[in-house]
């Protein structure tokens, strides 16, 4: 056993003074027939270094040149000292901040944070991170429910622009309370949530309405027509948002005319690497007077015995540890470690760092989509403005050029076919501000080869 | 050295400031994008703090300092198991290659971390006895919420649909009444005999056609192993129910007895427990769930699969179109990767005798931390039972003699770095 | 949380305890290698520290959090300047590709290494307005080494063999005369004149046909920039010595003035103060050398070339083949190559005109300080004189009126965390 | 400039307080006609994303699969622990221990490694480290001219087996004050140093003797006898040594009747990762009774005011700061944050672990040496034993071979050419307890295919 201390001698010493003769008297309460032999399936243990052979040697099969897929999850520059921290042991082998007086750094950590993600976002209140943007929106919604006394419908309303496997999550999460999601449609030429398809639920019993914004097209939304349709109509507003947009776009709490009531999203643009999708972090504000409904930890700022400031989790009552049945959700451990990052993140890029990777990012994935649409066959696909991706229509299924593309070290992009089959061949294409011209020109290049080989063929 | 209270990091910070080797280049001369509507734009920048990358560097460490953790303190834990989180798990887990992976990227750029997580899924069915595991919950309550809600639809896909009640013992965790709640079930507490084990017969007044399944652990939080086992399996599944295992932390049972052999029909495990990824001051954690037959059209995807090619294996991901039954999926994409990355590292240096030593030494120590703590004049809350991995004490007497409560108990060890 | 006093390692020693996931399997089940003569072989075992790894990691954080850095704290140094050492540098020049490349290997996969060598000595020749550098050197100690027998195998190879006096400054840093003392030579020291400029009328007396050369610093280790630095050059080189400058801290100068426009010969550059470099609790540093085209066929070797070749340019190693009046080499392999990679790296990131306001920015630190210092009522030991870099207070006052000394200053300032 | 911290308004206070009117002000006192305009010949700055990319297609194009060189500096496993704790803030980025308050850390490190140096070698003291292997013995040279109050002549002893880069090295830095090195015949058959070959120097005076175990053909010395040769001729011994043999080997404080005088060597193959020949570290180790003479820092520990025990920097009367020009030595800045890795390298090994290490590293080479006998052409070319390197002879010249090597993957080992003319064509080859029987079967495999290529050729 690789991380044991236990000598012979002390094994032999501690079993005296229990009073037994092996460690297999220990197990005698466990029925005999269903004691195991020997773990089959496992395979003997490796010593570090054989492990770091085969980690290094699998690493190395997945490397990929160029990358310009988003779809939930975007490549930005993390500064190197976001993770040098991060990882310190002192933050990384930490246990929850249960205990106040054995976890300060951690509490302020998470107190900055939340001040950070209000004022990102407009809102009043932070919590302290949740599983990841997906499961964010689900416990969204169970929150809206919650809040939203007077509404007894449970109804939903989600755009179809919303990101697909949002609505997924949110179906397979929240859908076992008997809520009802139903879908609004999109404008096949903009490719934006016309405010005109909410005149369908005038005057209905809605318990909210989710606007993703940019949306999943990477289109920018309405979001002010959005937001007072919702207030005229007794609906509460759910936002869904891209934490870098927010260094340039409207925040939820000054949509429409007060703002929306809860705000939640993918945290993981800030300062966590794509690494095939996880640990990430979801995160989610709202305004004060939802705060007992909102699920997760958050920490408060306040004076020991002495009058010393310290920090400490607050408001437990909602949680599951105190709350059990009648909590505002199950969740317990949170997505910390990330949090973390994400915070430190934003203290190296600060309000002006933010906005250039913000502006940049968009410039970069305008000029990617302008410079793939002089590709013969391929062309934009919704003329509404876009954040930092975009859709592309192709003049082929989109499944054979990510493959040869891949083949050239290029990730292409998604194809939309499985949750737009209306769309028809169409990828969904994004550039961060990692990207620069000649990247660009080398994707453009390499597509428009691959187009032309096949139209040869 | 006394490391000081630190500063609000907005009290380090002055406007204009900034970490300036972070900031990309303006790509069109200007930050505001002129493509982008007017009223879709913010007219304040958010209040973000503005400091050097030194200030940045400076403050986070020093609030590191602030922090117990497993690599400075011993943090004597029974569930929520603190052990060594060996710096190889972590470094080997962030080569630049897995981080640079997108998630939607082509799968046959994926092959290594696939080949990971196939293995991973091989690795924990073996250990729990089941036959099917999904990696997608993304801590221990997710798993939870996925094992409740394949029980639900076990049922609903047999037409069962009066079945919404979900037994929990009162000594249960926190998560496991939460989360019924969240699968839209009814709760029902059993209460626990005095010798930590479930009372058999509230058990069996409590099962009927209501009874969509019960939730225990074993050992369980009492931290002693649930003898009659394979009688309360029995009655809950001649009930009708099925058996919810919550396996958070396996330590005490590692490689010595399988939920799977107990009768258990679903289990979740907290990677972050048992298979030693960090907890990162309070997260990530990784909930992986394994299934038995029965519930294996219900796990959530997606699911890692192997294939024989003709040239050589292959390894693809299973989503809703395998599984139409599927639960669906909880993550936005396959789940906490990276943790379960570390496991996966942690289990191969482990292997099959370093995981049976784990409870083996689990065992060991926390029976003998009971016997020099009885020795030093405290009592077990069931002195007749072994420890598991954990152990109770009760302070009741203390409490009355003395007027000094598990809580000053707590806050003082604190004191000393426990 | 009082970070208390940790034992020494060998305190938490048991007999037969081990970080077993570090032990190699036993190639031939035995340890004992039989091919090896018994009487070469060890009798006891080393008395090496026997620990679990979670031991060994708790230990040395542990030990980590007793000091004080620069992460966590402010170190108002002088000549030692203490900057930040951005993360990057670190972990960019700790990529596996870098770890992993032997010394040895063929240069064919060394490329991308030697590019960055090559480019880090065209920039600093740019700096420091010299014709040639080496990169070989480990410390500012021994890049002075290297000047001085530079200077020493100018004078032989002209067949000038009663050259064998360097002169010092009174002032100047402890590892100047201590070199000239390692190469051979002579000490000759001249003192400063109330102005802390060096004494003209005492550097004319003191040179002659037995002067090698003199070793400077400007702005000098007083703090102040030798105003009269172009007589004081034309009197040693009239006198037919040499001029060597301690570069050990460019801050003061950086992109302001050169050395090699004010008449220098030869310059070492610690790394580890100017560009970065981390101090690490006392080294790795590195001390590049620069010469003028005097000392060009001097070099330490290694020394990286560009060539064209037809399929575009490569960089190789040049040696004593190629320079075969080389001083010869001065490490094992080609210097500290991770510190140089470090110092590559801030130096792009500084650009031309980052490493002027290195200058700058050192200039208007030191003045501030030294303006806010005296207005708190110190005095400045030359109060007529800009700051550079670093200035000097003198508590002669002080430790008349109050009795309290400058190292009393120092001592409480740490109490403060400086 | 990037780590700057000065705002516009800062910048204007403290010009302000210095009561002048721009920063170009401060530096008046410089002659004009010295002033640098704009530093051409240094690139345009760029932001950490661009040089992080610039630094990864670099490292890219350096990769290597296999490594077989040795030669003086050893591939080993590296514990992950090491470096992540080695570059801490707190270690990476902390100060020269001069200040004891401020270095109990540092210096507590120091004094846990000299114990650890002292007992591997076998002797009473160890220094907190020098550059490296080869400036290490130029210093154990200067320092036991120092030493031998009665030996005259400044003559040192060098078997031409010794590391010939160590010989060029101590030539250099030693050679200056008017040493002469000597050199030793080896072996032509055993490729070790007949200890019959110093019969020559009998009764004169010889400051020192130099011997390396293993030597530089990786081959073993008979240390006792020629350590018991220099005490009855009245010349000190200096010994270089590997220190991961010594788990095994011999230690230098036992050799002959009483042991060496002066230990030295390269650290590298405790934790420090190759990474083409540096920052690595020098070690030294003596006898109590030549400590005053012994050059670089030492570490002691003592109690303070209180009667608390800490740990400070001791006998600084040997150092330049104190001493200048009458100093053992220059050094001043040494390799502490490599000796810090090689002191959690060996708390992470311990005995075991060192002992398998160097097994394990001897049994692969013998297998290695093995494997290449078979090939035709290719013969092991001395008969004595090895302990983790050995010479191979090829019947053609190495340098194509070991290109066509590279081009497959493979660094192949070093070249004898330039340094052991006589030796014909002749490979230096290493293997560690890195390489497992897979890799040495296919470093034979292609070395037996390139040579049969040729032969057809
Ligand atoms: C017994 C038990 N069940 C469930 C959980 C919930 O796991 P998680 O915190 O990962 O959601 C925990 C841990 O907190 C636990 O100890
Ligand atoms: C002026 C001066 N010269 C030389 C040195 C020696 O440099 P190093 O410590 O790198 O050998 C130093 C620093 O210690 C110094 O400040």
């Amino acid at each position: 056993m690789p991380f044991n201390p236990h000598t012979p001698a002390d094994e032999r010493a501690m079993l005296d003074a229990i009073g037994v003769r092996s460690i297999d008297d220990l197990f005698d309460e466990i029925p005999a027939s269903l004691r195991v032999k020997a773990l089959e399936g496992v395979p003997a243990g490796l010593n570090e270094m054989e492990v770091s052979r085969i980690m290094h040697e699998r690493a190395e099969r997945d490397r990929m040149a160029l990358n310009f897929v988003g779809a939930g999850a975007y490549e930005h520059h993390i500064p190197a000292a976001v993770w040098a921290i991060t990882t310190r042991g002192e933050f990384y082998s930490a246990y929850t901040p249960y205990q106040a007086e054995a976890s300060q750094g951690t509490l302020q950590m998470i107190y900055e944070y939340q001040s950070m993600m209000a004022s990102l976002t407009g809102m009043e209140v932070s919590n302290a991170s949740l599983y990841d943007g997906a499961s964010g929106l689900a416990e969204a919604c169970l929150m809206a429910v919650r809040a939203h006394r007077r509404s007894r419908s449970a109804r939903i309303l989600m755009p179809q622009t919303l990101n697909p496997t949002y609505r997924r999550v949110a179906r397979s999460i929240a859908g076992m309370q008997g809520f009802k999601f139903e879908e609004l449609p999109y404008d096949a030429e903009g490719g934006h949530t016309l405010p005109e398809a909410l005149n369908a639920y005038d005057g209905q019993d809605i318990t909210a309405l989710v606007i993703q914004q940019p949306n999943f097209f990477g289109v920018l939304e309405e979001v002010d027509e959005l937001t007072r349709w919702a207030r005229r109509n007794g609906a509460l507003v759910i936002a869904v948002v891209n934490p870098t947009s927010l260094a340039l776009l409207k925040p939820p709490g000054k949509w429409g005319d007060d703002g929306v009531d809860i705000v939640c999203g993918e945290g993981q643009p800030l300062g966590v690497p794509l690494s095939s999708g996880g640990p990430y972090f979801g995160f989610m504000t709202t305004r004060m007077e939802h705060v007992r409904q909102m699920p997760g930890r958050i920490v408060g700022r306040t004076v020991d015995l002495d009058g010393k400031p310290g920090f400490t989790l607050t408001l437990q009552a909602r949680e599951q540890h105190i709350r059990r049945g009648k909590a505002t959700s199950n969740i317990c451990t949170n997505q910390g470690l990330l949090m973390t990052a994400a915070t430190i993140y934003l203290t190296l890029l600060g309000p002006q760092g933010l906005a250039r990777v913000a502006a940049a990012s968009h410039a970069r994935t305008q000029e990617l989509l302008a410079a793939l649409a002089r590709i013969p066959g391929v062309r934009r696909r919704f003329s509404r403005p876009t954040f930092h991706e975009g859709v592309v229509a192709i003049d082929r299924p989109p499944g054979a050029v990510l493959e040869a593309l891949a083949a050239r070290g290029i990730a292409g992009g998604l194809d939309l076919a499985e949750s737009y089959p209306e769309l028809g061949n169409a990828l969904l294409v994004c550039a961060t501000e990692t990207k620069n011209t000649q990247d660009i020109e080398r994707y453009a290049a390499e597509l428009g080869s691959i187009a032309s080989a096949a139209r040869a063929a | 050295m006394n490391t000081p209270r630190e500063k609000i990091i907005f009290e380090h910070s002055r406007p204009g400031r900034a970490a300036s080797a972070q900031l990309p280049d303006a790509v069109q001369g200007d930050a505001r994008p002129m493509t982008i509507p007017a009223h879709l734009l913010r007219a304040d920048p958010p209040a973000l703090p503005e400091v050097s990358e030194l200030q940045a560097v400076r403050h986070f460490t020093r609030l590191s300092q602030l922090n117990f953790s497993i690599d400075t303190h011993f943090y004597p834990l029974g569930s929520c198991t603190m052990k060594y989180n060996p710096k190889a798990c972590n470094s080997l887990a962030m080569l630049p290659e897995f981080l640079a992976r997108h998630p939607l990227a082509p799968e046959s750029h994926g092959q290594g971390f696939l080949e990971c997580m196939y293995e991973l899924q091989e690795m924990l069915k073996a250990v729990t006895g089941m036959v099917g595991v999904s990696l997608t919950p993304m801590a221990g309550a997710q798993g939870e919420l996925a094992g409740v809600a394949m029980i639900m639809a076990y049922h609903r896909a047999r037409g069962d649909t009066a079945r919404d009640e979900i037994i929990v013992p009162q000594a249960a965790h926190g998560t496991n009444p939460a989360t019924a709640t969240m699968c839209g079930c009814k709760l029902r507490e059993i209460p626990c005999g005095p010798d930590g084990d479930v009372d058999v017969e509230a058990l069996k007044k409590a099962v009927g056609p209501q009874t969509a399944g019960i939730m225990l652990t074993n050992p369980s939080t009492l931290g002693v192993f649930e003898r009659r086992i394979l009688e309360v399996a029995r009655i809950v599944h001649e009930a009708g129910g099925l058996l919810y295992y919550d396996g958070a932390n396996l330590n005490a049972i590692l490689g010595k007895v399988r939920p799977g052999d107990m009768g258990f029909d679903v289990i979740h495990m907290n990677l972050h427990k048992t298979f030693s990824t960090p907890h990162g001051g309070g997260g990530p954690g990784s909930g992986a769930v394994g299934v038995n037959k029965r519930l294996l059209p219900f796990m959530p995807v997606p699911i890692v699969a192997r294939e024989q090619h003709a040239d050589g294996e292959r390894f693809r991901w299973l989503t809703e179109k395998d599984l139409p039954q599927s639960i669906g999926r909880l993550s936005g994409f396959m789940g906490n990767a990276g943790v379960l990355l570390r496991a996966y590292i942690y289990m191969r240096m482990l292997g099959r005798e370093g995981m049976q030593r784990v409870a083996e030494y689990a065992a060991l120590n926390a029976n003998y931390m009971l016997a020099r703590l009885r020795g030093a004049g405290f009592d077990a809350a069931y002195p007749q039972r072994r420890a598991s991995h954990e152990f109770i004490l009760t302070m009741r007497r203390q409490a009355k003699e003395l007027g000094v409560t598990a809580m000053d108990f707590a806050k003082r060890l604190l004191d000393y770095g426990f």
